[in-house]
């Protein structure tokens, strides 16, 4: 069991697949850099810099997958999928169906994604409700350097394409890339336990959750970065008797409506914490799984309902963070909502209690 | 670079043609849903490229995929029983004219123009590394020679340095748009600003396209960067099976709800200058004589000369006829 | 009144805004000859061909719109908006977001969209769950030559970004365009009230529903198209001694919670019935809205579930029809669900009676 | 066609090169999030472009937009404090370094890069119709310049003979990339090959950009068609504010984390062959040494020599100083 920050978790599982398979190849923007290590160690044909031509390169990965190929394709922010996304909305996604499973793409799609860091609204989005509603995708966004390895070795071995969402918060060098610059003079509220983490090296089945806290009262649906603000508000929310379930989707598409049923059922409690877009994504998915089961819930979500706005702190407002998952469980417990201020410092979320989780046990460490 | 003779590309252009006259029938009694884009007027241009395909090549289609099927060599049975949504078509009913994909011969289809460029860049990009020696062709029209994935895959193409070669059927035409109205420049000129080796060619004369073709698919295969090659052809059906605007322009009483829009809106009380209206009604009456000299037989590369004797041409007819008949029974009998 | 066929309504609305105002114009594919009307009545400089080039015209409309001009711009199919997603996503929806409202760009995007005459899956997708996932777009997509009207008016009005959905089964140019070729070998399920009706030329508010028949114990939430298979499953269900409340949406985003609400707080049954993609779209956000209300229902949906097949009658299936609402109404009122079939041929929806609707009171006709 | 005299030139530049030495400070400072890509390099450019710029024409930007908000005379203190997310922000604070907009000054701003260009040709489209005479004016880079988006303009803009100027800054790179490496053929002939009227100019001379520029502009406000300048310029930071490679280049030392992922991968048991990872290698080197070549003072337009006495220069500065350091201590008193 190896340390690692989340992105050389993900580089390892893509090493360990190009050093197995000569078929997995790596594209994208700005490769050789940004993967310095892949491209040393694999040369310039395995790891490919293109041209600013999403949409001809994830289309020409489309085929490279159709014709033997297994690549891994790089688009530097999922924000920027809109000049590409055909290759996946009517490729990518579509040809297992067209083909009633006689042809398959095997392809990863690599982006990072999210907000917290202060770029404004075009170069923050998580668009993963977006991409999963395209039937014939996959699509998982890690909160671990443990999930994002298992979850990089379960999309490469996956016969179908699979959009793989690493949130740059937890990614050291994203953040630094685009948030830091090398500065000390400013702060990110960075989850430890999402930056860095032991990395097992065990895949992580595409569709299933993890348990990453267990509780009676209200169960904190979430994924990415909103899980460690999830875990905190928990914590929080401990102290003042209310006891949360949290439970780490990992895939958004397949969704593990198991998990997110069997924990409704105990708690009767559901809250989303979604950094996606509220309206028409994963949180009324969420609902809907739950409705059409026929568990009666209360519900409630805590999202991003609008364009994010650039100055840091309307950005903080904007997206989940503690204070208002902390309000909205309270209210879904029927308490009157009380003002819980959150430090203004670096949040370091500690991680919940070790938990079984329900697929695949991971601890946050 | 082999010569292909006379005798193959007349074989090649019948079976297309008359593949095609199979679909026709077909599509006009129901049996195919949808729309559906012919190739008529491009048989030449089809037989002439696909002449130089070789085994473990790859192939990308628009929506009008038909001539490169037949050419390819694909079970026709399997074709014909997919435009009939029959479940022992080569996509199980699931994919649909436009939705034409075999595994098995490396060719695939897609509805959205410009699309199959990038595709078969992707192929190509492959192949070069798991087949060194085969190449990918992309075909597709003039109109998606606009759409920014065609540019893209030029430039990508030519900086990877792919064994690709990008067909332009240049028909003239997209769906009701003359195409040179929406064109900037030459394609050729685009095409080699970015480095490609591009040529010219009558896509109705099937000699020279093989002749062109062959030149450039050496050039591929020989690792030297992709090439464009730029074929003339006319669209014979107009732009899919039933299209209202050559209905109209064949018969203004077939389609007089047409007619009476626009007379209507013309004459409106409240509307644009009458200098505008004017300017627009001329446009339509432009476009509607372009797209009528367009379909005359002239344009019919089957009526070209070939240097075949009568006899030889009266037995290729005749195979090729059993061949699609067999198959349209076959699967005519299956879907009953 | 003036009767009219769905998008003589459309022309019709667009015409008269061109009239009134000289900023509108209409650019797109083929939009001379698909629009021959108006080309004829303004000119080529009002009526703009475009290239096939939907990501810069799309873009390029946004920009106009920024300057002065309020154009409609088509797009010949949702499916394609692939290749211009971006325009809409990180432009047109984002730009009152950026400027805090101070700039705006007033743009009406028409597409037509849906399935129905065997066109494969990248011809009759809906996409309208997607579309309204985007903060900063409306999405409207009518059912009736009157609310096509209507809404295109309101469109047409509106300072920001609307999407302007048509379904071709309910124009009689797209289908014969794309289905029939004027043939008459082919039969399509042509809801006749959907296809041609008497237009009142009143505009429709964007984000409201209309009720287009009462009952009191399911309400069926649906939009399109499927609000005929909705209001034809109704009168069958009726039959069997279950009434249907039938929502027309007609705005998808701003979707009018209110209205559902009302009927569901009623009926306590919520089926929704979406030709879009079942999973992280419209459906799930009609069951969170619910959920969010704490209103206790039994929930179904009966939508679209995978990459819809090219062969009619596994189209028909996949799409929602008739037999899929019944069989779920049924089990939503815990009935066994029977087997009912539907008739083979051209089924002719008969308009259910007409019924105040919540906000614009709409017979249909 | 206007001469613009040195002064007024220099002045823009001046103005530009404050500005951005001012945003630098508020950034290092933490007083800006986010990335920031300064146009240190560009500012003979901006200024010789936006000479021609009339009250009217229109302007998009990508994410390099300050230059031609400076030289537009957008209010100093709200282009900051826009920056700096404050409330009297050019956007109260909801845009950010690249969603800056005027619509008083028709000036907008994107960060998806290729974006610019069909933004403009709208702009474009709507003063053609609304205000005959007035222009717009895009403003992207070399890497841009292979974004289908871009193409897609090149063409339709030609076709629709729009009043726009196209203004390529190529200053060699995008991001991490060096653009030759995935640019084919010559952005000029590519721009030519689609029909704009088009010239590459040397950007770091700002009385040459003036009149290639102000050629270019005459040509499009004539209503001849759209038009393509082509002006070499370097990118005197790297791509942004604390460029990590830039920061390697300069001091290997500072990323000892790079380095030593790169000599473990390099060195690793189980890999590619040896020939690829020293190719790998080789071309990872050549891209520092072109890199840190390219950050050098004699590719600084600041630099270059002005036909100003040193006096008027001293003026200028003196006068630009005041201008710009009133407009940060007001942003700063406000944030404060
Ligand atoms: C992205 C996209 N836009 C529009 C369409 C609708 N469409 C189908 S075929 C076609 C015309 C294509 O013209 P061309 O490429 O010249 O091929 P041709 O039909 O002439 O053979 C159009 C616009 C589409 N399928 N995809
Ligand atoms: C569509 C898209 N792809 C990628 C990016 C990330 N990105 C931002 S700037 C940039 C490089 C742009 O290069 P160029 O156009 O030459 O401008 P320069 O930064 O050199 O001024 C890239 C790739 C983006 N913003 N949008
Ligand atoms: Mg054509
Ligand atoms: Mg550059």
């Amino acid at each position: 069991m190896k340390r690692m920050v989340f992105e050389e978790a993900v580089d390892a599982a893509i090493a360990e697949a190009m050093v197995r398979d000569e078929r997995v190849i790596v594209l994208g923007l700005d490769v050789p850099m940004m993967r310095a290590g892949l491209h040393a160690r694999f040369g310039p044909d395995r790891v490919l810099g293109a041209p600013i031509s999403e949409g001809a390169y994830l289309g020409a990965a489309v085929g490279a997958a159709m014709a033997g190929l297994r690549p891994v394709v790089e688009i530097m922010m999922v924000d920027f999928i809109g000049v590409a996304l055909d290759a996946l909305l009517n490729h990518a996604a579509k040809l297992s169906g067209f083909t009633h499973g006689r042809w398959t793409n095997p392809l990863v799609l690599r982006m990072s994604c999210g907000a917290g860091y202060g770029d404004g609204g075009q170069h923050g989005q998580a668009l993963w409700g977006m991409l999963a509603g395209i039937p014939g995708l996959s699509v998982v966004v890690p909160s671990t350097p443990d999930d994002a390895y298992g979850l990089m070795t379960s999309a490469l071995a996956h016969d179908g394409p699979v959009v793989f969402l690493e949130h740059k918060l937890l990614t050291k060098n994203w953040l630094e890339f685009v948030g830091s610059g090398g500065r000390t003079t400013l702060s990110f509220d960075v989850p430890k336990a999402g930056h860095e983490g032991d990395v097992t090296k065990q895949p992580v089945r595409l569709g299933s959750a993890a348990r990453r806290r267990t509780g009676d009262d209200v169960t904190l649906v979430s994924l990415g970065v909103s899980v460690h603000r999830a875990l905190a508000a928990a914590e929080q929310l401990a102290s003042s008797g209310i006891s949360c379930e949290v439970l780490d989707l990992r895939s958004v598409r397949p969704l593990d409506t198991a998990s997110i049923l069997a924990s409704v059922q105990r708690t009767g409690r559901l809250l989303v914490v979604d950094e996606d877009y509220r309206d028409f994504g994963l949180s009324g998915e969420v609902s809907a799984v739950v409705a059409e089961a026929g568990l009666p819930v209360r519900f409630a979500r805590v999202c991003t309902e609008d364009t994010i706005p650039f100055a840091r702190h309307l950005e903080d407002a904007a997206l989940p963070n503690v204070t208002r998952i902390v309000t909205a469980a309270q209210r879904l417990m029927g308490a009157p909502a009380q003002a819980i201020t959150r430090p203004l410092q670096l949040t370091e979320v500690a991680p919940g209690p070790a938990s079984a989780a329900n697929h695949q046990p991971r601890a946050l460490s | 670079m082999a010569t292909v003779d006379v005798e193959t590309l007349y074989r090649s252009m019948r079976r297309i043609h008359a593949f095609e006259e199979a679909v026709r029938e077909l599509w006009d009694e129901g049996s195919i849903s949808g729309e559906v884009h012919l190739c008529h007027g491009e048989e030449a241009l089809a037989a002439g490229v696909m002449a130089h395909h070789r085994e473990g090549d790859a192939i990308s289609c628009d929506h009008r995929p038909h001539g490169q099927f037949v050419a390819r060599g694909v079970d026709l049975r399997a074709v014909l029983a997919e435009l009939m949504g029959l479940e022992s078509g080569l996509c199980a009913g699931r994919g649909g004219h436009m939705h034409l994909f075999s595994k098995q011969h490396l060719i695939a289809t897609t509805g959205i123009v410009g699309a199959p460029a990038p595709l078969a860049a992707g192929f190509a990009l492959a192949l070069k590394r798991l087949q060194p020696g085969a190449i990918a062709f992309a075909f597709s029209g003039d109109g998606a020679a606009n759409q920014g994935l065609f540019f893209e895959t030029l430039n990508l193409a030519s900086v990877w340095k792919l064994p690709l070669l990008i067909v332009c059927k240049d028909n003239g035409w997209a769906v009701t748009t003359y195409s040179r109205t929406v064109t900037a420049g030459d394609h050729v000129e685009r095409a080699r600003a970015f480095g490609f080796e591009a040529e010219s060619v009558d896509g109705m004369d099937p000699l020279g396209v093989s002749e062109v073709a062959g030149r450039l698919v050496a050039h591929v295969r020989a690792g030297k960067g992709p090439a464009f090659l730029h074929a003339r052809c006319t669209r014979l059906d107009g732009h899919f099976l039933g299209d209202q605007m050559v209905r109209t322009v064949r018969d203004p009483k077939a389609n007089p709800d047409a007619g009476r829009t626009v007379v209507e809106n013309l004459t409106a009380r409240r509307g644009g200058r009458w200098t505008d209206r004017v300017r627009g009604l001329f446009r339509t009456g432009q476009a509607m004589l372009r797209l009528r000299g367009g379909l005359g037989k002239k344009n019919d590369p089957m009526r070209r000369p070939f240097a075949l004797s009568d006899e030889a041409r009266r037995r290729i007819d005749a195979e090729v006829e059993a061949e699609i008949s067999a198959a349209v029974d076959a699967v005519s009998q299956e879907a009953a």
